[in-house]
């Protein structure tokens, strides 16, 4: 696992700007008027309470949803509309809220699976398992043992996922998604539904990832602890708009904040 | 032909000088990482470690000072020894589970000025204890997770150290000069320093010699004929004699290939994936793969489940004299022993990872020899043996086809043991070591001027030459008609039996053996339901007249047993009574790691025990116990107290093999 | 340009030079679409309720005609045999739960669907084991279906109405009706609805899911029958029916797999666009476009609409 | 039992990576090769001519089905047609260009059917499931039609049919009158070996981790870089060479000859059959559905008399397939509600319990 191969000079070190973001389905607006940044090495939280549009903002970032009305520019460059494996290509990984493994696959293959993208040998190489193509599966199986490393989970290394505990499959996906060895690391809820020790693994793994790698990270997270000590900078959504931004501690004195999540009642 | 040809290669960079020159691509070490098993030659790891050498001593380590070694079984940590050693400097390695205080104690003793360590955790251990350590200088790693934002100033990955010398060796005469200090090693020269926790007091520092490393791995290699083709893995504390001398003396010695298991959750499985020929355990390791293989089993089929019982009985009757190519078994049952081998054994085997398996060693303490026997009787060539870090391990050893479970073995090749009055072991061979690390006191203690050492264990050689270790020597009494009274020996002849979970014995300075024992409440509770028992509570179960009978029968058999082994016919139990309760770490009646406390235990039932010797038959007692959500209660009970028939003393009466 | 012609314009043309031709074409488009529609309703009315693509649906369509045919045969009274042909159908949604439904509950749409072809297989050899394997014909008279037709002077030429095609036509219509009624009116067809849209609603109110496999694999096998005798009426009761009821899949397609008006308009366009195909543009490629026209319909309106006519826009979620 | 594992240790990634990582399975597979050869000196001409060729010919379709529908996840009903489309092409090759060896021309004919299958495979981005069965029928029916109306795919023969042309490999009868079933099978056979390596490798490598996640997870396989609609592509052109090729050993080196209602849609549903039971997503249990499906209604029909004939029940032929028809669909069933994951799961359970024997788990 490497820090991405060739950092894009990005202007003011931002990575992903998000221009008046609305995002509409039918009459429902899941996102009005939302602008915020991720700058380049920065763990950035999005956070706020059920149905604020978090999951609906992370689409609209990887190229899932186009977005109705406003703009994402990412590396620099203004987003067209695209598919979402094209975003991929861009360098977004992703995890899900609920976890998107593939099922029957092993740990392994799992992870194998998320270094797609920068496998290419040829057809023919492939029907004989031969040449290029083992040398390349070869190449890519070494990379993917320093993740299953990092992360530590060599003990699973050749277990279906499907038979995995929840919080072991969480830090698979998590494996997965660095396979991809991304630019912009999304991640939904990474702890939704851990215990304590696992929420503890797994703050430490996306904190290394970040200081490790360089890795830029957006996530999504119900545990206000976690993402106190985590993010570097904290985007507040409520009723799919923006209602704060800025450092942890501003956030948290934000008064808006605080009706969000206790004073008003929904 | 590796002894003989050592005579010159007398430390262990020589021989691995040796082992490059004559067997350069034969597999050395072997470690699983990244989910491959990662080798090296003889002729990689020579290269390495001469370049690590190198590297060390760019870092100040000198000939004469002390480097600790600490954590898991890992190639860079065994190389760590052997470049110290080139230089002439002395490996310490340090169990990797201590706590930061342990080690502190430790590295500060022993005024180590280099550390050697796997990975972050342990690096911030030392930090965190540095100041009680002035004297070291450097700390390397092995794993650089986590430590990339660490002050480097003295802190260094072995991996940098190695390349470091890589870069000295390009001088010509840098790689003579370091020739030159490989050739000063010499024999006598100070080895290795492995300290032993001891049951009591600060660790103690067991100095060894080259010499007598190499002796005592020699005597080894020889016995069992270990050669480069053979395979151990490596998993046991490296601080720990044992691992020093198979996993590393040996393994130099033979050029056998050390195999380093992936993590300690995946020992089992690279076991198994590695087909050790070699093997190293420690009693609990056999036991609580029996206890899985039962456990497991019981969920097998029911067809399946006969034909398992079937043949392992069967292995019972039969195996070990097959695995001893004894005469004297049938053809049919020889025949049906190898069905069951297709069947059941070598499944087995391979699911223990000891396909492979030329001779596997248990020691460090007693094993039951139901466990022991079901090893050998499926085929695996299991061997007790008996050693001690001041040995370099070897003091008793079980030759071919004088395999017993109640006996260590003979003594072995190369060593002289004498018994003293009080029943003492002690020992003298070319192993010994040279004495404890600035404690001369401690010394003078153990070794006597003639050379031998006192093992501290007491013991007895039985009349067919082999020695059976009794008790801790301090542990053994003296009863008023001045026999032995060995309690850890008789009690745990009573543990042996599954329905026995506890035994306590009392008798020192008495006129008889008395005895509390504590009944295995799964065990009696299976028994007690095939035997239409109805009970309420542990403590009726406990007093039921035909648990009584039952448990009689178990002391019976000890006494039998006791009778006809010399020395020990004294200390045959006259009177026993089972506890009404449990004991329990929590009521401070067992000590956390569960041994009993004889002591305390005589303390607080001391209406037993009169009841014991003052010959009535049953006795009340009220203890007060603390239940599991820390409440206190009082449980009462009337005991009954069982008379036993004494057997008269046989001594040279012929043993009947089954006695235990 | 030539063939651009013969497959743009001279149908068209041909259609306004001859509108009676172009109605009689309709009419018997619209009498096999609503047949097909019928057959369509089958499918709907399991996979609504239970998630089964059944594909023993047209099999049980020819298996109900030939109880009923058979047992006449025996020397039954036709209404008699009609409602011992009720019963076997009830039966048999009887058995199919028990014996296929209820232990490959939970499994995989695909693993029941294929647990269907097992079903067929099975009710085709039961089928012909007791009733022979030869086509018979439909007891036309005995159920007082009518027959003949009438010649109507329409749009220029005789437009011809069979009386068993209006009579079908009808029955198809009343079928629909009664069933749609019986869907919003009735308890039991309320509690339909609730497991189609929750299994979970469903059991709250109370309902025995495996009671509502039964009576919908019931209701089913009615609309089976009805389909039976309509079809068999028209072309011999045989098991080369069954593969008629594949026709229903594109129709399902076109009407979404649990939309019953979808099913009904969609049977529709499939029997009149493939009349009107294969009367119109059959010829330039030699005839027999019948056999996959409708599949290609399907696939083109799917392409445009994924979801089917009445199917609600998908949004996919993560 | 058989198993040893231990001490079969890896030291690089590409021993740990092999498709048969441990000896016993290499030596098993080994031994099956060896003894399915060895069947063409030992069986008689009605073992390998009624069974043994029919059945490694429908193992091969089943694998390119099972491409397509275990691996990559969609459901196909044209796999009857894509065989069609393989008979014809090899067909029309070997008649235009006769000097060339008919083996290049199956092996060719495959790609004719990759393209067909691919052609229709493209609504498969936008349809998914049952939706997109429906698609496949398009295709067996339309394709279906084209065998009946386009006289040139058979030459222009008054028949209608495809015959089946005398032609050699190395001097030996292959295909035609004269071809005996012992070389016909020996050439199958080889044949079906060599495509079932290859697609082993495939389905093991990327391109199989991609089918396998495009049908476990599509979307979160999309937002991996995973491209759909080219992978599906891929699943389909893949599936329908194999189903091409099998479709042109069936005509020339079983049936010597057919028409084009061979490759109807019921056809496809005996392939779609021989998946399920075999287990989809196993390349072994296609052979394992194969062997069921197709020798089954054979025992039947053997069986079935001798269990009437003692009672002195003589029963007639036609009931005798009727009950054929009703056990097989019975079958069907039963089979899925004991193993729903097929007779492949049963097998990887039973390898599994004889790798942890004597333990049960």
């Amino acid at each position: 696992m490497r820090a991405p191969d060739n950092p894009v000079a990005v202007k003011d070190g931002v990575l992903l700007a998000v221009e008046n973001v609305s995002l509409g389905f039918g009459g429902v607006k899941a996102l009005t008027d939302v602008s915020f940044d991720i700058r380049k090495g920065e763990i950035r939280a999005i956070i706020g309470p059920n149905g604020a549009g978090k999951t609906s903002m992370l689409n609209c970032i990887n190229g899932f949803y186009y977005p109705t009305e406003g703009s994402i520019t990412f590396k620099g460059l203004k987003r067209p509309k695209m598919r979402p494996y094209e975003a991929a290509r861009g360098g977004i990984a992703r995890t899900f809220q609920n976890v998107a493994l593939f099922k029957s696959m092993s740990t392994l293959d799992n992870i194998m699976a998320g270094r797609s993208l920068k496998m290419r040998s040829s057809f023919f190489w492939q029907l004989f398992r031969h040449g290029p193509a083992m040398t390349e599966e070869v190449a890519h199986r070494r990379v993917v043992e320093e993740i299953i490393d990092f992360l530590e989970i060599q003990h699973i290394r050749k277990t279906p996922v499907g038979r995995l505990p929840y919080g072991l499959q969480k830090r698979v996906e998590l494996g997965r998604a660095l396979a991809m060895e991304p630019d912009l690391l999304l991640l939904d809820e990474p702890m939704a539904g851990m215990n304590l020790e696992e929420k503890e693994d797994m703050s430490r793994f996306i904190f290394e990832v970040n200081q490790q790698f360089g890795t830029t990270i957006a996530l999504i997270e119900h545990d206000m602890g976690v993402v106190m000590d985590l993010s570097d900078r904290v985007v507040v959504l409520e009723y799919g708009q923006k209602i704060a931004d800025g450092t942890p501690d501003e956030v948290k004195s934000n008064q808006r904040v605080i009706d969000a999540y206790l004073g008003v009642a929904h | 032909m590796t002894t003989a040809a050592s005579l010159r290669d007398d430390t262990f960079p020589k021989l691995l000088a040796r082992n490059a020159r004559v067997r350069p691509d034969r597999t050395a070490f072997r470690h699983k990482d990244l989910g491959i098993w990662q080798s090296w030659t003889w002729a990689e790891v020579h290269e390495a470690v001469r370049a690590y050498a190198s590297g060390l001593e760019a870092l100040g380590l000198k000939r004469g000072s002390k480097i600790a070694i600490i954590g898991y079984n890992r190639p860079y940590l065994y190389w760590t020894m052997i470049a110290a050693q080139w230089i002439g400097a002395v490996p310490i390695p340090v169990y990797a589970d201590s706590v930061a205080e342990e080690m502190a104690y430790v590295l500060a003793h022993a005024e180590v000025s280099h550390a050697a360590v796997q990975d972050q955790e342990q690096v911030d251990k030392l930090l965190s204890v540095s100041e009680q350590m002035p004297q070291l200088d450097r700390i390397l790693y092995d794993e650089d997770r986590g430590l990339r934002d660490y002050d480097h100033s003295r802190l260094h990955a072995i991996a940098s150290v190695i390349e470091e010398g890589r870069a000295r060796l390009g001088d010509a005469s840098e790689r003579d000069r370091l020739e030159q200090e490989l050739a000063r090693g010499k024999g006598s020269d100070l080895a290795i320093i492995l300290y032993t926790s001891g049951t009591t007091g600060r660790p103690k520092g067991v100095m060894l010699t080259f010499e007598s490393v190499i002796a005592a791995a020699e005597i080894g290699c020889d016995f069992d004929k270990l050669d480069e083709t053979d395979e151990i893995i490596a998993y046991l504390p490296i601080a720990w004699v044992g691992d020093h001398i198979f996993s590393y003396a040996q393994a130099i010695l033979s050029g056998l290939c050390v195999n380093c298991p992936e993590s300690p959750e995946t020992i089992a499985e690279d076991r198994r994936e590695i087909g050790a020929t070699y093997v190293f355990a420690p009693p609990r390791v056999f036991e609580s793969m029996l206890t899985l293989t039962m456990v497991r089993m019981e969920d097998a089929g029911a067809l399946k489940r006969r034909m398992f019982r079937f043949f392992i009985d069967h292995a019972g009757k039969v195996g070990e004299r097959i695995l001893n190519r004894q005469s004297g078994v049938g053809a049919w049952d020889r025949l049906l022993w190898h069905v069951g081998n297709a069947l059941v054994y070598a499944p087995l085997r391979n699911r223990f990872g000891m396909t492979r398996v030329k001779v596997g060693y248990t020691a460090g303490e007693a094993i039951g020899p139901e466990i022991f026997k079901f090893y050998r009787s499926i085929g695996v060539n299991l061997k007790q043996l008996y050693g001690q870090t001041e040995a370099s391990v070897y003091i008793t050893m079980q030759p071919n086809g004088e395999i017993r479970a109640d006996t260590v073995g003979r003594p072995a090749p190369r060593v002289e043991i004498r018994i003293d009055e009080n029943g003492e072991v002690l020992y003298r061979s070319p192993g010994v070591f040279t004495g404890y690390y600035k404690d001369d006191g401690k010394t003078a203690e153990t070794k006597t001027p003639d050379g031998f050492v006192r093992s501290g264990d007491a013991g007895f050689f039985d009349e067919t030459g082999h020695l059976k270790i009794i008790d801790r020597a301090k542990d053994v009494g003296k009863m008023r008609d001045g026999s032995l009274f060995p309690p850890k020996y008789v009690e745990n002849k009573l543990k042996f039996y599954p329905n026995i979970k506890e035994a306590v014995c009392f008798g020192d300075g008495r006129d008889f053996v008395g005895c509390f024992i504590n009944i295995d409440l799964v065990a009696v509770s299976n028994w007690a339901e095939r035997n239409g028992v109805t009970y309420a509570s542990y403590q009726e179960l406990a007093g039921h007249p035909l648990v009584y009978d039952m448990i009689e029968k178990h002391v019976d058999e000890v006494n039998r047993s006791l009778a006809s082994e010399p020395r020990m016919g004294g200390a045959q139990i006259k009177r026993f009574l089972i506890l009404h309760k449990e004991l329990d770490a929590d009521d401070g009646e067992l000590t956390r790691t569960q041994k009993v406390r004889r002591s305390f235990i005589a303390e607080r039932y001391d209406p037993l025990i009169q009841a014991l010797y003052n010959g009535s038959t049953e006795a009340d007692i009220s203890t007060e116990v603390t239940f599991e959500d820390g409440r206190k209660g009082v449980i009462a009970a009337r005991v009954k107290v069982k008379d036993m028939k004494l057997y008269p003393i046989e001594h040279a009466a012929p043993l009947p093999e089954a006695a235990e | 340009m030539d063939i651009l012609y013969k497959i743009f314009i001279e149908p068209f043309v041909f259609m306004g030079e001859a509108p009676d031709l172009l109605l009689q074409t309709l009419w018997e488009g619209l009498v096999s679409g609503v047949l097909y529609a019928l057959i369509a309703l089958g499918f709907v009315l399991i996979f609504k309720a239970s998630g089964v693509f059944n594909f023993a649906q047209g099999i049980m369509v020819v298996f109900s005609a030939l109880i009923l045919v058979g047992l006449y045969e025996k020397g039954v009274p036709a209404f008699l045999a009609l409602l011992l042909a009720v019963g076997a159908m009830l039966l048999l949604a009887m058995a199919v739960e028990r014996v296929v439904l209820r232990p490959l509950v939970n499994q995989p749409d695909i693993i029941l669907f294929m647990a269907t072809f097992g079903l067929t297989y099975f009710l085709i050899g039961f089928g012909e084991l007791i009733f022979g394997g030869s086509p018979k014909e439909m007891i036309t008279d005995a159920l007082y279906l009518p027959q003949g037709t009438t010649e109507v002077d329409l749009l220029g030429g005789m437009v011809r109405f069979q009386h068993l095609d209006i009579a079908a036509a009808v029955i198809a219509s009343i079928m629909i009706g009664v069933l749609a009624v019986f869907f919003s009116k009735t308890r039991i067809g309320r509690a339909l609805r609730a497991v189609a849209d929750s299994h979970k609603a469903a059991l709250s109110v109370g309902i025995s899911l495996n009671q509502i496999w039964v009576i919908v694999w019931f209701a089913a096998g009615i609309v089976a029958l009805v389909a039976g005798i309509m079809w068999g009426a028209r072309s011999g009761v045989s098991f080369a029916l069954q593969i008629i009821a594949l026709k229903a899949l594109p129709v399902l397609i076109l009407g979404g797999f649990t939309s019953i008006p979808g099913a009904i308009i969609g049977g529709l366009i499939i029997g009149v666009g493939e009349k009107l195909g294969e009367f119109y543009w059959g010829p330039l490629v030699g005839g027999g476009i019948e056999t996959w026209l409708a599949y290609v319909i399907a696939l083109l309106f799917l392409l445009y609409r994924p979801q089917g006519l009445f199917g609600e826009k998908i949004i996919e979620r993560i | 039992m058989f198993y040893r594992e231990a001490g079969q240790y890896k030291s690089n990634y590409k021993a740990d990576m092999a498709i048969f990582p441990l000896r016993e399975d290499k030596i098993g597979i080994g031994v099956i090769i060896l003894a399915a050869y060895s069947l063409a000196f030992l069986g008689d001409s009605f073992l390998l001519q009624a069974v043994m060729i029919p059945f490694l010919v429908f193992s091969l379709a089943a694998i390119g089905l099972n491409i397509l529908t275990g691996y990559a996840g969609l459901l196909s009903l044209g796999t009857g047609a894509f065989m069609g489309v393989g008979a014809y092409a090899c067909y029309k090759l070997m008649t235009a260009f006769p000097d060339v060896n008919v083996i290049v021309w199956i092996f060719v004919s495959g790609f004719f059917s990759a393209a067909i299958g691919a052609l229709f495979g493209l609504p498969s981005l936008r349809i998914k499931g049952f939706y997109l069965a429906v698609a496949t029928l398009a295709a067996q029916f339309f394709l279906q039609w084209c065998f009946i109306r386009i006289p040139w795919l058979v030459n222009y023969n008054v028949s209608g049919a495809l015959d089946a042309p005398l032609r050699t490999l190395f001097g030996v009868p292959i295909i035609g009158a004269t071809a005996t079933p012992q070389t016909r099978y020996l050439v199958v056979l080889t044949i079906v070996v060599v495509l079932t390596w290859l697609a082993s490798n495939l389905v093991h490598g990327r391109i199989g981790r991609a089918w396998i996640a495009i049908r476990d997870m599509d979307l979160a396989a999309e937002l991996m870089g995973i491209r759909p609609l080219q992978t599906k592509l891929l699943a389909f052109a893949v599936s329908s060479y194999y189903c091409g090729v099998a479709g042109a050993l069936l005509v020339f080196l079983w049936y010597g000859g057919a028409e084009y209602d061979v490759f109807n849609i019921n056809q496809s549903f005996f392939i779609l059959f021989m998946v399920i039971i075999g287990g989809l997503g196993s390349l072994i249990g296609s052979f394992f559905g194969a062997a069921l499906i197709f020798i089954m209604p054979i025992v039947l029909g053997i069986v079935l008399p001798a269990m009437f004939s003692p009672f002195g029940i003589s029963v007639g032929s036609d009931t005798i397939e009727h009950l054929r028809f009703m056990i097989v669909g019975a079958l069907i069933i039963f089979f899925l509600i004991v193993e729903p994951h097929g007779l492949a799961r049963l097998w990887q359970i039973g390898k599994q319990k004889l790798l942890v024997w004597p333990f049960p788990y």
